[in-house]
């Protein structure tokens, strides 16, 4: 079925089956998805998801601006975990144009970036949530999360899209306030962590709402090249931080969580453990912070990257991020490619809903967090 | 002409004027307490969420609700050109007419009751389950899929959760071995019923949320889900008829709770009123609480509680009742 | 014996030796890479794919009058990533890979819309993030935008 | 018989779990609330925030420090920065005699900037040679139309000088927080 389908008047539908159009304007979609549904009263016979509702040409951008200018646009990506799209394209320019960052940046970095990660999951949760009939969490995870943004406002300038990373290091120094807010903040979610886990993981609504809904194989992820929460949700280990390590995650030790079942409990479970591994990512990185420079003597404005191609992976909160960049020796890419995982993760989407209710729709959408800005770029 | 009416207004038995002064009076009453509710409901959930609530009109905004009333009132009336008109129109006074009517016999106090009848207890599930008819009027109506979903799911709810309900209710009625709020009520002279039927009081009380739509209940509006359910396409006054059926026939519940289960206006010290309506409160704080507390079922989900759980446990909870008075008398 | 090493030997032995070769620098971030012949695309992301790769994504990169296709295949752990690439002249067919692997589907649908490759034997060659009425492909290097409203 | 135990265990645990949420719940009904009655009551903005960039009005000449040499039009990702500069000033040249001799600049005439596609990456202020651009604290920005957020920074501060209101205004501390 395509929409074009749909507006073909010779197209007949059976009896008892109906078309929904759910999005672009639909309290559950997240942004702008829209999810074409045939249905045969509450059950979906076939879903085609429609995207692009917000492309910018994010990649057309890149090719007409310099690396240090398209700096603020990954950003505007995945919104929700800006600062590691932005700790992303740095990374991927430093090494292909071989520019040194001083370890106390990339520490900063680090913390920055696994803030963001709970900032995002903290979002995710409260939204799924919502998604689910549960109104009041969403507010204590943004209770919880204007907490980060308090802490990154001073250091990053912003609350939503940050833009931090330079190249060879960070726009700012965090400072001592930074630190002792942030080991209180820790101290705190964990309290409220043990809260959200009676709250919700033990919910017999939630877990009945989530079990058994919307089962990913291991399988069907490889073969969708599903990537984060969702792929260790069905029971594989992929981590970009250990398969790969970038940056400073060599020196930190963390669990990568991993569920077996594929299910929207295991894939949420996922999430809800990867914060307390990210506050554990955390600790240690302010325990071991290095003194030093944060950023290079004379600032790098002009990038040259060699003529060639370079492949950048990074593991943001939703999944693997791969920038595939094609230089010819100029100022500006010649062609920057941006893997995001949203994308990936949502073409599975189709296969899930077939004959699901309404209600697991949802579910399901929200169990896989996606974010369409990311998704449409 | 005229003086063939005054014989029939003066031939009118009293009881007559009492239901009509009754029915004035409690049309009065609904407005204030919906009011209320809302703002209470909207006080409760905001400081769940660590909010403040309405704070800006009248005392502890109290008067925000009215205001957010006169802004309905205003609001342009759409109908949906595919809308099947009269009954897009009429749904709504169809859902706020019945609620109106089991005021009659609700028992506020021994003496503040419009008609203590017989069957009154019957007479409030009758109406209540009119409710329904009105939504699925409505849902289909307004030739929306949303809606229509929300209508379907509104109609086998309805019928799943009025069984338990009519059977909880029931083993109290085997207890006071009447139908009438007063009798129930008189019954509980020593002891609240919700002592002696533990069981039936919490299937009650779930059967009744479910009944109201409530949250964790609330499948046919099922925001996150059908947009807005079965009102999807309804705005203005019509909006808030449906607002305001929905805030009364919680009251309703709540106070047939009260009387069934926890002894009407009877209360220490002084017995009256009062006690009814703080009751009646608490019970619908405790309904507002579990609203903002759970995510809401799947449409089977639901129809498995209902069939699985709670009428197998109600029935059983009947079975016991009517054999321990049975060898008890 | 390395899952790099044993990858290299296969598709050697697939493409022949000088079609293969590790990545010419380590900053490169993929460890292999391959010449495919478009003939030949099918057969190799069907063996990868049997070797446990997942697809990470399918793009397309604009030389003048080639169009350079990129497939870049990974493993989970140990990390092991081979990109694929095949020249074809612009405006020439490439069999697709949307039915051996499902990922593949939504990725050749973006590089069709955004870079115009054609991918014979698609099951659903729609655009997917442009309108379905565009006529054009944004990232070819000759698509110059219309100014918005806030430059006009 | 252990079919009918496991029902009831279900509805006991499933109980139980209901009733802890609604402990959470109820625990969290009198903790003292988070959010602030904006816009009666306003948060302190702390130092590092990024508002709509400024010209920083250097206290000796009480005049910007632009010296229209362009290099922020230039980088800004958004290409929303226009500089023009006028006639070249001499350091000293009016009596101030603030700037060293070998630090002639031009005086900037126009410092337009279109907020409504800025982004506030802050790659402008970085790369400023005169420091002479900073962030202000603003961060109410609506306007009825696009054109409202064009602004010409160097017309702003003079108006703003010509009523005596330092561009610090701009800039609400903690002594403006609480007018309620």
């Amino acid at each position: 079925m395509t929409p074009q389908a749909m507006l073909d008047p010779t197209h007949t539908l059976s009896e008892d089956t109906f078309y929904l159009n759910m999005g672009p304007q639909h309290p559950s979609t997240h942004g702008v998805l829209r999810l074409l549904l045939r249905l045969s009263g509450e059950r979906i016979l076939e879903c085609d998801p429609v995207l692009g509702y917000s492309h910018r040409g994010q990649e057309h951008i890149a090719q007409n601006k310099t690396y240090l200018q398209f700096l603020p646009y990954p950003g505007r990506m995945d919104y929700l975990s800006a600062l590691m799209f932005n700790h992303a394209h740095c990374l991927a320019v430093e090494k292909a144009a071989g520019i040194a960052v001083p370890e106390r940046a990339e520490y900063i970095r680090v913390i920055c970036a696994e803030l963001n990660r709970i900032s995002s999951h903290l979002l995710w949760l409260g939204a799924y949530l919502m998604d689910l009939g549960a109104f009041t969490p969403f507010l204590y995870c943004f209770d919880d999360r204007e907490d980060i943004m308090d802490l990154l406002l001073p250091v990053t300038g912003s609350r939503l899209t940050y833009c931090y990373s330079r190249f060879g290091g960070v726009a700012k120094d965090i400072d001592e306030t930074f630190v002792t807010g942030l080991r209180a903040f820790i101290k705190k979610l964990r309290g409220r962590l043990k809260d959200y886990d009676k709250l919700v993981n033990k919910n017999v609504i939630f877990i009945n709402r989530t079990r058994d809904v919307g089962v990913i194989s291991a399988d069907m992820a490889r073969a969708y090249g599903l990537t984060g929460p969702c792929l260790r949700g069905s029971g594989v280990a992929y981590d970009v931080r250990r398969a790969e390590p970038y940056s400073v995650y060599p020196e930190f030790a963390f669990e990568i969580p991993v569920r077996s079942g594929g299910d929207c409990l295991d894939r949420y479970m996922v999430r809800f453990l990867e914060m307390e591994q990210s506050l554990r990512i955390i600790e240690q990185a302010l325990d071991r912070l290095p003194q030093g420079p944060v950023a290079p003597a004379k600032p790098v404005r002009v990038v040259k990257v060699p003529a060639g191609d370079y492949h950048c992976v990074y593991e943001s909160a939703r999944g693997q991020v791969g920038i595939y960049l094609v230089s010819d020796g100029g100022k500006n890419p010649y062609r920057m490619k941006w893997r995001v995982p949203s994308f990936s993760n949502l073409s599975v989407l189709p296969k899930l809903l077939v004959n699901t209710l309404v209600a697991d729709t949802i579910a399901i959408l929200g169990s896989v967090d996606v974010v369409m800005p990311e998704i449409d770029r | 002409m005229q003086g063939l009416m005054q014989s029939a207004a003066a031939s009118l038995s009293p009881t007559v004027w009492t239901m009509v002064l009754g029915l004035v009076l409690s049309l009065g009453f609904v407005q204030v307490n919906a009011l209320f509710l809302v703002w209470l409901e909207r006080k409760v959930a905001a400081h769940i969420q660590l909010r403040i609530g309405p704070d800006e009109v009248g005392p502890f905004g109290l008067l925000q609700t009215l205001m957010d009333g006169l802004k309905l009132f205003v609001k342009e009336l759409i109908t949906p050109k595919p809308a099947s008109w009269f009954l897009f129109v009429i749904s709504p006074v169809l859902v706020f007419a019945p609620v109106l009517v089991p005021f009659v016999v609700l028992p506020f106090g021994q003496w503040l009751q419009v008609s203590d009848m017989p069957e009154g207890m019957l007479l409030i599930f009758a109406f209540a389950s009119m409710t329904v008819f009105a939504i699925l009027l409505g849902g289909w109506s307004s030739n929306n899929k949303y809606a229509l979903l929300g209508a379907i799911r509104s109609v086998a709810q309805n019928v799943a959760y009025e069984i338990p309900l009519l059977l909880s209710a029931m083993s109290v009625v085997l207890m006071a071995r009447s139908m009438s709020f007063q009798d129930i009520v008189g019954a509980q002279q020593g002891v609240w019923f919700v002592f002696y039927q533990p069981v039936a009081a919490i299937i009650y009380l779930i059967g009744a949320t479910a009944e109201t739509n409530r949250a964790p209940f609330d499948i046919p509006e099922a925001e996150s889900e059908l947009v807005a359910g079965f009102h999807t396409e309804y705005s203005g006054m019509r909006f808030a008829l449906f607002f305001l059926a929905e805030y009364t026939n919680m009251f309703i519940v709540a106070s047939v709770a009260t009387a069934l289960f926890f002894g009407g206006w009877r209360g220490p010290f002084a017995d009256g009123p009062w006690w009814f309506l703080l009751k009646v409160y608490v019970l619908i704080f405790v309904v507002m609480w579990v609203r903002w507390t759970f995510p809401r079922l799947r449409f089977d989900q639901l129809m498995v509680f209902a069939w699985k759980y709670m009428i197998p446990v109600a029935l059983a909870n009947l079975l016991l009742t009517a054999l321990v008075l049975k060898l008890v008398a | 014996m390395s899952i790099v090493d044993d990858t290299l030997g296969a598709l050697g032995q697939a493409l022949g030796e000088q079609a293969v070769a590790a990545a010419e620098r380590p900053s490169a971030g993929y460890h292999l890479q391959a010449q495919v012949p478009a003939q030949e695309l099918e057969a190799v992301a069907a063996m990868l794919t049997q070797k446990g790769f997942f697809l990470e994504f399918v793009t397309a990169v604009d030389r003048a009058q080639d169009l350079e296709l990129v497939y870049m295949f990974s493993q989970w752990d140990p990390a092991c990533r081979v990109k694929l690439w095949l020249s074809v002249p612009k405006g020439q067919p490439v069999p697709s890979l949307a039915r051996l692997i499902p990922a593949a589907d939504w990725h050749e649908r973006e590089a069709f819309d955004m870079l115009g490759q054609v991918f014979s034997g698609h099951p659903d060659p729609r655009r997917i993030l442009l309108p379905e009425d565009a006529d054009f492909h944004p990232l070819l290097r000759d698509f110059q935008a219309a100014p918005g409203p806030a430059e006009a | 018989m252990s079919e009918f135990t496991r029902y009831l265990g279900r509805i006991a645990s499933g109980a139980a779990s209901l009733v802890s949420g609604m402990e959470v719940t109820i625990r969290y009904m009198f903790k003292p609330v988070v959010t602030v009655r904006y816009p009666r009551l306003r948060l302190d903005i702390p130092e590092g925030f990024r508002g709509p960039v400024e010209l920083v009005t250097d206290p000796e000449t009480g005049d910007h420090n632009c010296s229209a040499c362009g290099t922020c039009a230039r980088v800004c990702p958004s290409g929303v920065i226009s500089v023009q500069g006028g006639k070249k000033k001499a350091a000293g040249q009016d009596g101030e005699g603030a700037k060293a001799p070998e630090d002639p600049f031009v005086i900037t005439d126009s410092f337009i900037i279109d907020f409504s596609r800025c982004s506030l990456c802050g790659l402008c202020v970085e790369s400023c040679p005169r420091k002479a651009l900073r962030f202000s604290h603003m961060y109410e920005q609506c306007g009825t139309s696009r054109q409202v957020a064009v602004v010409d920074l160097v017309a702003r501060q003079k108006a703003l000088a010509a009523v005596g209101c330092e561009p610090a205004a701009s800039r609400p501390g903690p002594q403006q927080q609480a007018a309620a």
